[in-house]
């Protein structure tokens, strides 16, 4: 097709120039979220101390100063170096078992890491297929599906989490699927309500005119569109996962013993925890440090990406 | 009307802090108000029209900052007094306000009754019972029926147009002096928008009151105001008596704007006038003319000088250099394009829809039981090649199922949809997709915004896996051009796009695959005047250029009179009337179709507004009357009307029509309508001659 | 609305007789509840006895059928670990949970709802800040954790509440303390956003321009709004307490239904896992229903349709 | 306090019953101790079974023992103790339905009961069985005859003959003591000194801990060591070291009953792994206080543990050797299953590790870990045995290795034989040489980690006095206000 022939047909090829140099285009929306991004103090600091955990969870074995499964009889219930009593070989002091705590709190960093990402990618799975397909399918389908979610919050989670653990065992990977199985609900009940927004939407209806399937429909042009609410509650559910396994963890229900977590470790320290209060203290503030952060970033996440268009 | 003043504005702005800047939403308003006048304030959505009106109440969004000279109401100067002050002694009692949104502007959990006396009760020394009967007494003024037992009525009761009456009658509570309607009907069907527009009329004679009337519509303003300020960019550009400006305009910009409107003056021609570009963003400072940009007559002075305030006469003024035509930035006058639909007459048929019927089964409320609704009703409808068929009526009698239904979205349950021979529903998915594809209403969402224009606009060629992906590239961009879309847009988000550009991508991306047939579901009624025209003329362009037919559906009989040449008219899931855009729109046989026809406001400065011949409101679905669906709003309806649903019988004139009175309905129509309103839609014939002072 | 409640509740009948079908199949074959039952040092002869008596070595079928049938007679059973009859220990365990739970809740109601609506009121200011950052933390802090910081700090450096217990008031201070504090970022995030929505809806500004500012808008035009997605949250939450706030209960030592289901759970008690799974079930589909109720008395549309 | 006489004691676990003939826990042995009297007693110093509502007994042959009960003996109903008191009980727990806890056990020696006189007994044996005495000491409170006559007299207050008496019974919160101020003079447990105690039961150490230190508490019992050694430098606070007659140890699947081609069923690496563990050091800083390591599958101090089979010194160079000798250099993985003293668990766990061996700690629940194990599904597990309070080698090498014991993991039939012929010999040197034969045979298979005895440490108030009990169950009635 020629110049002429685009002239003849749309009279505004003028108008279209005098917009280019007097609206320039605004930003896309990853350049809008980046650029509020640097100015949210509150995702910036979470950030900030994201990366750092992270870096001591992945260089975990070149950080910690001692192997965390090393026992020292001897050596045990040494007391932080600053306190009396204390060596500086052994920053934070000894446990139970003469492990040096430091390398636990370090490698603890992993444990959490590990249960909360898998966690709330197990829950994100189930909750946001869940999620689609009740919303976009409607009908019986969704009717299935709002069983399963009362089932699942009639039933106190923790209780159930603790039963599923119990009779399967404890390892991490069973800590990983039972906490992820039963933390769905929230993605669910987000997907299901946004697809339902959705669907509705024209460029759902102009898709399936197109001639797209269902599953596509599902997959290009509703999923893309829940990524951001998706993204938030990851990172809250990754919070929520890391708390879980403490919680469990601290009832004597989540990973097992040798393992370094948090959890376990306040959980160990707290026959002591009168007299050795660090050994419950420093876990436990190791723990509010990594929530907090993943919180910050996730409320930043929320704010930098939600859309506030007027309408 | 006297001449003392009401209302005195001097130099009012608003600016909105934003993340990255300033929007200055009003820069320097200066604006007078007589008693007992009617004002209209005209723009382009987003021209700060709204903003005006809350800066004066002080109701303005937290963020926003005002900043006045004066603002002098009734002798006091109200940018000074306290909020407190302000919300005892003005809001409600002396100035009262109607919003756009009826459906949202009222609270849902209070009786409306509560909801009316505690705007008198709030101001002190009224009785409880004093306010129920001023209340009982300004819903029965206001038209609607059983007041007594309304009061304990919740919102979410009533109809929108019953809504938009509580309002009115809750903002004269309390008899204001001053009524500021911000765009009172635009969410309204035209029946209800005559009838509430004729309602406010009646009320502000009768009770003396000055009203700012806030619309886009010039349709609206033309008939309902006694002067006319003209907003562009946050500021008036030209004001005068109705008349004065719509006769004589002498902003470019009004010019512009009234030559995009179907039907005005130059409504014979195929093509509509139209003004280029968007709005321009309003954050910053903008230098010189803020419509030089998209002006055809801007110099070099317009894009570095503020215009000045020229005056014509005592309250004519208007903001403008009034530069002479700049030679070449002219837009040139379109030659009227030769009319090919006559020559289409009895072609074949592409597309038979035959006696579809669609229920839907909803539940209302929590604790409501399941009920059916019938949202078509034994419809049947033929689109012949190449032509265009509007599809019109009021919000909620079926349109858009009726579109779902034809693009096999929707499965009816009974009747069928024949495409090129073969039903829809047996039509694989992208066999049906080459041949028929939808344009909708909402370019907001009818894009999605998470993927790129590009993306947008190739999609269906991935999903029918037409070509390489470089040949479909190709086409994408030979399809941006075609529409009129910069190339750079190529991998922008929808959320970088203006309106009209984003209508340019859905249609783009309708007709990648080359359908037969195209269906716009009210493509334009979300979009500015000046945009809609570049939006129907792009469409018109393309039918030529493609040979394509549409099924055009709206509910704005002006863009009907301007591009179809049939025309099928819709009530509550049945076809009312369908016939040759010519036969309907002059010689309507339905009584829907004529009161359709004089409610339509068209730019008419001497008429006022009609009096509405229809009672009532468009009935709720789920209650559809017996015997024909129209009888209980029918200025002519019998005992057979109303127990027996009329059959559909061809006319003399070729048009179809469902109405046991289709005989009579002009007689006693002309009668009723007392000649006032035959050229109330714009009829190329018809037009010019007869609007003319 | 009857149909409506009949319903709801055909669903939590369904609901509870999945759960515990599934946990009667989980525990039949993952345990022994015989051991536990005669003790860890319990000789053979003993187990093997107890095994038979209870009837531990029919097939899972019969004896869910079994479990079913007499509850269905409204006979809930022996436990099988405190040889008591269900109810009665249900009972017992009740008491502190529903006190615990209902104190818990009115701290929640107490800091939330005020942090809330001042929050709302003023978007941005300091006090939105502090709500803010007080959810954050909040939010954070492993629930456990705070307990025992709580009683290092409040029972035993300076002794002003007891360690544990569930003799007196006294005894709930800490623990209703905690356990509403978990709940508090949602509700005030809820009661926030929620209060923000309605603030910036169309009606108030209809509400302003008819004269109303202040604390009038908020109590006689915004409140009744705003409180209907609260009142479903705070019905959630209250469901979960009383679903045993085990945590809290551990922590402080509380004998409440909580510490029941978890010890009933490690001793393989299973009518006494089984009825409170019922238990809860039910208390939180009557919760929820009751809150559905409640919201449709603020609401018309949700009443009336 | 002292204050108003009342000795308040925690308790971990909560007591389903006060009856002790319907529960064996721990805490209702201590309990039943001050409520009940049995036929006999252990006598907390010698650790020997002596008559206590018995007068005097007599073996009238290897299966018929006579008694003669004292005459002045009244249950706290105020009503005397007869023959018939006494055969009503043994019935009662000899009779099929009664479900008693122990009826089993009994059930598995004692053949009949009959009254001679008012205040004569006789007991008829199924086979010469050397417990008996000590089943009556330690599971047969004696009851009231027609006391479970209707709905098992599980609603009337318990009627006992000890020297206090249940004032009041609140499941899994508290029980209420009184002296029993008719209790019989002549007996070896009278002389009370304290008039009320009360059982609180609260389950979490944390919180015992801080009871005892605010008052709230005058006892706490099975204390940690290191919390012991932490609070008794406070003030405020006593610290008793006791003994336990418990051992800990670790029992290896020699049998292959998990995988018949389990590792563990090689000698080589049974004897590798007994050499691995530092059971010295575990002993030492874990278990501490009078803990020592044990190298064979009993106490000490029970009635014939004495052997002199092959001991395993903690040697990890040869425990690698004999690894390797196995034909495992570079060790194998397993799971070992635990479910009490964690910590121990995991440095034993840690030991192991040292040796090249990857070991999977399965730490569970009681009833989890009993399922696995009587399904004999575990390869290896940390157990430890209380022997009932029993110092007799019976309780625990003859518990373990008998035929039909699920405990049994070793396969060995001649070892069950020895056992099981040990149990049925009454002969002290007889049984002495038998047990020692199977001591040795177990040593030289190394079926077993022997681990360690364990140790008991209670924390009090300095008011109170309480004589440090031999066997880890503390005698309350002996208990007093210091002046
Ligand atoms: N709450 C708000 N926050 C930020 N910007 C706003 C807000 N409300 C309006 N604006 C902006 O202020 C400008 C003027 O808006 P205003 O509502 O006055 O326009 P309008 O002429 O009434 O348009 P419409 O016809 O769409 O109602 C627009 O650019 C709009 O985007
Ligand atoms: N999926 C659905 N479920 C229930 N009711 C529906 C559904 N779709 C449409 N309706 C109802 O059917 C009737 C016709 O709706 P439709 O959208 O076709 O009207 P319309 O003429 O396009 O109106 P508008 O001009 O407002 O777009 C309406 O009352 C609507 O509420
Ligand atoms: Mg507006
Ligand atoms: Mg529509």
């Amino acid at each position: 097709m020629n110049m002429t022939t685009t002239k003849s047909l749309d009279g505004n090829e003028l108008a279209l120039e005098v917009e280019g140099e007097r609206t320039h285009l605004g930003l896309t929306p990853g350049q809008v979220a980046i650029r509020r991004a640097r100015r949210h103090t509150g995702l910036l600091v979470g950030f900030g101390i994201l990366l750092m955990m992270a870096l001591f969870a992945v260089l975990a074995p070149w950080l910690a100063p001692h192997d965390p499964y090393l026992q020292n009889l001897p050596l045990r219930l040494l007391p932080p170096a600053w306190v009396d009593g204390g060596q500086w070989s052994h920053l934070f002091g000894t446990d139970h078992l003469g492990r040096d705590y430091l390398s636990r709190i370090i490698y603890g960093a992993r444990i959490s890491m590990m249960i909360g990402i898998g966690a709330a990618t197990i829950g994100a799975i189930i909750g946001v297929t869940l999620g689609v397909i009740a919303g976009y399918l409607g009908g019986w389908v969704d009717q299935a599906v709002n069983f399963l979610v009362t089932c699942q919050l009639a039933v106190p989670s923790l209780l159930l989490i603790m039963a599923l653990v119990f009779v399967i065992g404890q390892s991490v990977t069973v800590v990983i699927f039972v906490i992820g199985a039963t933390h769905w609900v929230f993605y669910l009940v987000v997907t299901r309500s946004a697809t339902l927004r959705i669907r509705e939407l024209d460029f759902v209806a102009a898709a399936s005119a197109m001639g797209c399937s269902r599953l596509q429909i599902a997959v290009k042009e509703i999923l893309p569109n829940l990524v951001n609410q998706i993204l938030v509650i990851f990172t809250l559910e990754v919070a929520v996962a890391i708390l879980n396994e403490a919680t469990l963890s601290f009832l004597g229900l989540g990973v097992p013993s040798p393992t370094p977590s948090w959890g376990l470790m306040i959980a160990e320290g707290k026959t002591a925890m009168f007299f050795q209060p660090w050994l419950v203290i420093l876990p436990g503030i190791a723990l509010f440090v990594l929530v907090i952060a993943i919180n910050l970033l996730g409320d930043g996440v929320r704010d930098v990406t939600v859309t506030n268009r007027r309408s | 009307m006297s001449t003392e003043s009401l209302l005195e504005i001097r130099d009012l702005s608003v600016a909105i802090p934003t993340e990255t800047s300033t929007l200055r939403a009003v820069r320097g308003v200066d604006l007078e108000l007589r008693r007992g006048e009617t004002l209209g304030i005209v723009g382009e959505s987003g021209s700060g029209k709204s903003m005006t009106a809350l800066a004066l109440m002080n109701l303005l969004p937290p963020a926003a900052r005002r900043s006045a000279a004066c603002v002098n109401f009734a002798g006091a100067d109200l940018s000074a007094v306290s909020e407190k002050e302000l919300a005892g002694q003005v809001r409600g009692r002396k100035i009262g306000m109607i919003f756009q949104e009826p459906m949202t502007s009222l609270n849902p959990v209070y009786s409306i009754g509560r909801q009316l006396t505690e705007t008198m009760t709030l101001h002190g020394d009224v009785s409880v019972a004093q306010a129920r009967r001023r209340a009982i007494e300004l819903l029965e003024k206001v038209g609607l029926p059983d007041p007594g037992s309304r009061l304990k009525q919740y919102p979410h009761e009533l109809s929108g147009g019953q809504r938009q009456r509580v309002m009115i009658a809750m903002a004269l509570m309390n008899e204001p002096e001053l009524l500021i309607a911000d765009e009172p009907t635009t969410a309204l069907d035209v029946t209800i928008q005559a009838q509430i527009l004729h309602l406010l009329h009646g009320l502000q004679t009768e009770l003396g009151m000055s009203m700012i009337l806030i619309t886009h519509d010039l349709g609206v303003v033309s008939r309902a105001a006694d002067r006319i300020a003209v907003m562009y960019a946050g500021d008036i550009v030209e004001t005068g008596t109705t008349g004065q400006v719509l006769e004589d305009p002498r902003h470019p910009y009004t010019r512009g704007l009234l030559e995009c409107v179907p039907g005005y003056r130059e409504a014979s021609a195929r093509r509509l006038g139209s003004i280029p570009g968007v709005v321009p963003s309003m954050t910053g400072e903008i230098r010189g003319c803020a419509f030089a940009a998209r002006c055809s007559r801007a110099v070099e002075t317009c894009f570095t000088e503020s215009p000045p305030v020229r005056a014509l006469g005592s309250a004519r003024t208007y903001v403008c250099h009034d530069p002479e035509e700049t030679p070449g930035r002219l837009s040139p006058a379109e030659p009227p394009v030769a009319r090919a639909a006559a020559t289409r007459q009895d072609q074949d048929c592409v597309l038979k829809v035959e006696g579809v019927s669609r229920s839907f089964s909803v539940r209302r409320g929590m604790f409501g039981k399941r009920k059916s609704l019938k949202a078509l009703d034994n419809v049947s409808l033929e689109i012949r090649k190449g032509e265009v068929l509007a599809l019109v009526g009021e919000s909620g009698c079926g349109k858009s199922t009726l579109t779902r239904t034809i693009l096999g979205l929707d499965i009816p349950d009974s009747g069928s949809v024949t495409l090129a021979g073969r039903p829809v529903g047996e039509l694989p998915p992208r066999q049906r997709a080459r041949m028929i594809q939808p344009i909708f209403q909402d370019p907001y969402s009818s894009l999605n915004p998470r993927k790129t224009i590009g993306d947008i606009i190739g999609r269906p060629l991935q999903v029918n896996q037409v070509g390489a992906r470089g040949e479909q590239q190709a086409r994408v961009r030979r399809m941006m051009e075609l529409v009129g879309l910069p190339t750079r847009v190529f991998n922008s988000f929808p959320d970088q796009l203006s309106g009209g550009q984003r209508q340019r991508v859905a249609i783009a991306r309708a007709l990648i695959l080359d359908p037969e047939i195209v269906i716009c579901d009210e493509p334009t009624s979300a979009l500015d005047v000046s945009v809609q025209a570049q939006i129907l003329n792009l469409l018109l362009d393309l039918r030529d250029e493609l040979d394509l037919t549409y099924l055009f559906v709206t509910h704005d009989l002006s863009v009907v009179g301007h591009l179809a040449d049939r025309v099928a008219v819709m009530y509550l899931g049945e076809i009312a009337e369908c016939g040759d855009r010519d036969q309907v729109l002059a010689h309507p046989k339905h009584p829907y179709t004529r009161a359709l026809l004089d409610s339509a406001l068209t730019i008419a400065p001497e008429l006022d507004v009609p009096e509405p011949h229809l009672t009532g409101d468009f009935p709720n679905p789920m209650n559809r009357p017996g015997g024909c669906p129209f009888h209980p709003r029918c200025p002519l309806a019998d005992a057979r009307c109303r127990s027996r649903v009329p059959e559909r019988e061809r006319s003399t004139d070729g048009t179809l029509v469902k109405c046991w009175k289709a005989g009579d309905a002009g007689g006693v129509f002309s009668q009723l309508a007392k000649g006032q309103a035959l050229d109330a839609v714009p009829t190329p014939e018809n037009n010019k001659e007869e609007s003319a002072p | 609305m009857i149909s409506y409640v009949l319903r709801r509740t055909l669903m939590a009948l369904l609901v509870a007789l999945t759960v515990s079908f599934g946990t009667f199949g989980l525990f039949y074959f993952a345990t022994d509840p015989a051991q536990t039952i005669a003790g860890e040092d319990a000789p053979q002869e003993m187990v093997d006895a107890i095994r038979e008596q209870y009837g531990f070595d029919r097939p899972v079928s019969a004896q869910y059928v079994d479990w079913l049938g007499s509850v269905l007679q409204g006979d809930f059973g022996q436990s099988y670990f405190w040889k008591q009859p269900v109810v009665e220990l249900i009972q017992e365990h009740a008491k502190v949970t529903i006190m615990l739970a209902l104190s818990a809740l009115l701290i929640t109601v107490v800091i939330a709802l005020p942090l809330g609506i001042s929050a709302a009121l003023r978007p941005n200011s300091w006090v939105d800040r502090f709500a803010l950052s007080t959810a954050v933390s909040a939010q954070a802090i492993p629930n456990f954790w705070l307990g025992l910081m709580l009683i290092i700090l409040f029972a035993v450096t300076f002794p002003i509440f007891p360690v544990s217990g569930d003799s007196s008031w006294r005894n709930y201070v800490l623990p209703a303390f905690v356990l509403g504090a978990s709940s508090v970022p949602a509700v005030m995030r809820l009661t926030r956003t929620g209060l923000l929505d309605v603030m910036g809806s169309d009606y108030i500004r209809t509400a302003r321009a008819k004269g109303f500012t202040g604390y009038r808008l908020i109590l006689r035009q915004a409140l009744r709004n705003a409180l209907l997605p609260i009142v479903s949250v705070l019905a959630v939450q209250l469901g979960h307490k009383l679903g045993g706030s085990i945590v809290t209960e551990s922590v402080f030592s509380m004998n409440g239904l909580g510490r029941l289901a978890v010890e009933s759970i490690f001793n393989s008690d299973i009518p006494t896992v089984q009825s409170l799974i019922l238990l809860f079930v039910l208390t939180f589909v009557l919760l929820t229903l009751a809150a559905d109720l409640i919201n449709a008395w603020l609401d018309p549309r949700i009443r009336m349709g | 306090g002292p204050s108003d006489d009342t000795l308040v004691v925690a308790f971990s676990k909560a007591l389903t019953t006060v009856d002790r003939l319907y529960s064996i826990q721990r805490e209702g042995l201590i309990l039943s101790r001050l409520t009940d009297d049995g036929l006999f007693f252990v006598d907390p110093e010698t650790l020997e079974f002596e008559p206590l509502a018995a007068a005097s007994y007599q073996w009238v042959s290897d299966t018929r023992l006579d008694i003669t009960l004292r005459d002045n003996i009244h249950f706290h109903d105020g009503s005397r103790l007869t023959a018939e008191d006494v055969v009503y009980t043994f019935r009662w727990v000899l009779s099929k339905d009664s479900d008693t806890s122990r009826g089993a056990v009994i059930r598995g020696w004692l053949d009949s009961v009959e009254k001679l006189g008012p205040l004569r007994v006789r007991f008829n044996l199924k086979m010469p069985y050397p417990m008996a005495l000590r089943d009556m000491a330690i599971s047969i409170p004696l009851r009231k005859s027609g006391t479970y006559d209707d709905a098992r007299g599980g609603d009337q207050p318990l009627n006992g003959i000890g020297p206090y008496r249940v004032k009041q019974f609140d499941v899994g919160r508290r029980i209420v003591l009184e002296r029993f101020e008719d209790y019989y003079t002549d007996s070896p447990k009278a002389g009370a000194r304290i008039k009320n105690m009360v059982f609180r039961v609260i389950p979490d150490e944390g919180t015992q801990q801080a009871e005892l230190l605010s008052g709230g508490i005058d006892l706490m019992m099975d204390v940690p060591p290191d919390v012991a050694d932490n609070i008794s430098a406070l003030p405020g606070v006593e610290r008793l070291r006791g003994n336990d007659i418990r051992i800990g140890y670790l029992t290896l699947d020699a049998a292959g009953y998990s995988n018949p081609d389990s590792p563990m069923t090689r000698l080589k690496v049974r004897q590798a792994i007994n050499h691995a563990i530092n059971r010295e050091a575990i002993a030492r800083y874990l278990v501490r206080g009078s803990a020592r390591a044990i190298p064979y599958a009993c106490h000490p101090r029970q009635f014939g543990c004495q052997a002199d089979g092959p001991r395993y010194s903690y040697d990890p160079e040869k425990a690698r050797r004999l690894l390797a000798e196995a034909g495992y250099p570079r060790g194998f993985s397993f799971k070992l299953w635990a479910y009490r003293e964690k910590i121990i668990a995991e440095a034993i766990v840690s030991d192991l590790k040292a040796v090249g061996l990857d070991v999977d700690l399965r730490y569970v629940k009681l009833n989890v870990f009993s399922k696995m194990r009587n399904d004999q599904r575990m390869e290896a597990f940390f157990a430890s045995y209380g022997s009932g309070g029993t110092p007799d080698a019976s309780a625990s090498t003859g518990v373990h290795f008998a035929a039909n014991s699920n405990r049994n993991y070793s396969g060995d039939q001649a070892l069950a034989d020895t056992v099981l012929a040990a149990e049925h010999t009454i002969d002290p040197d007889q049984r002495r040489r038998l047990y020692r034969k199977a001591l040795n045979r177990i040593a030289a298979q190394a079926y077993w980690v022997p681990l360690f005895s364990y140790s008991q440490n209670y924390l009090l108030t300095p008011a109170l006095s309480l004589p440090v009990p031999e066997d880890g169950v503390p005698r309350l009635w002996q208990a007093a206000w210091r002046q």
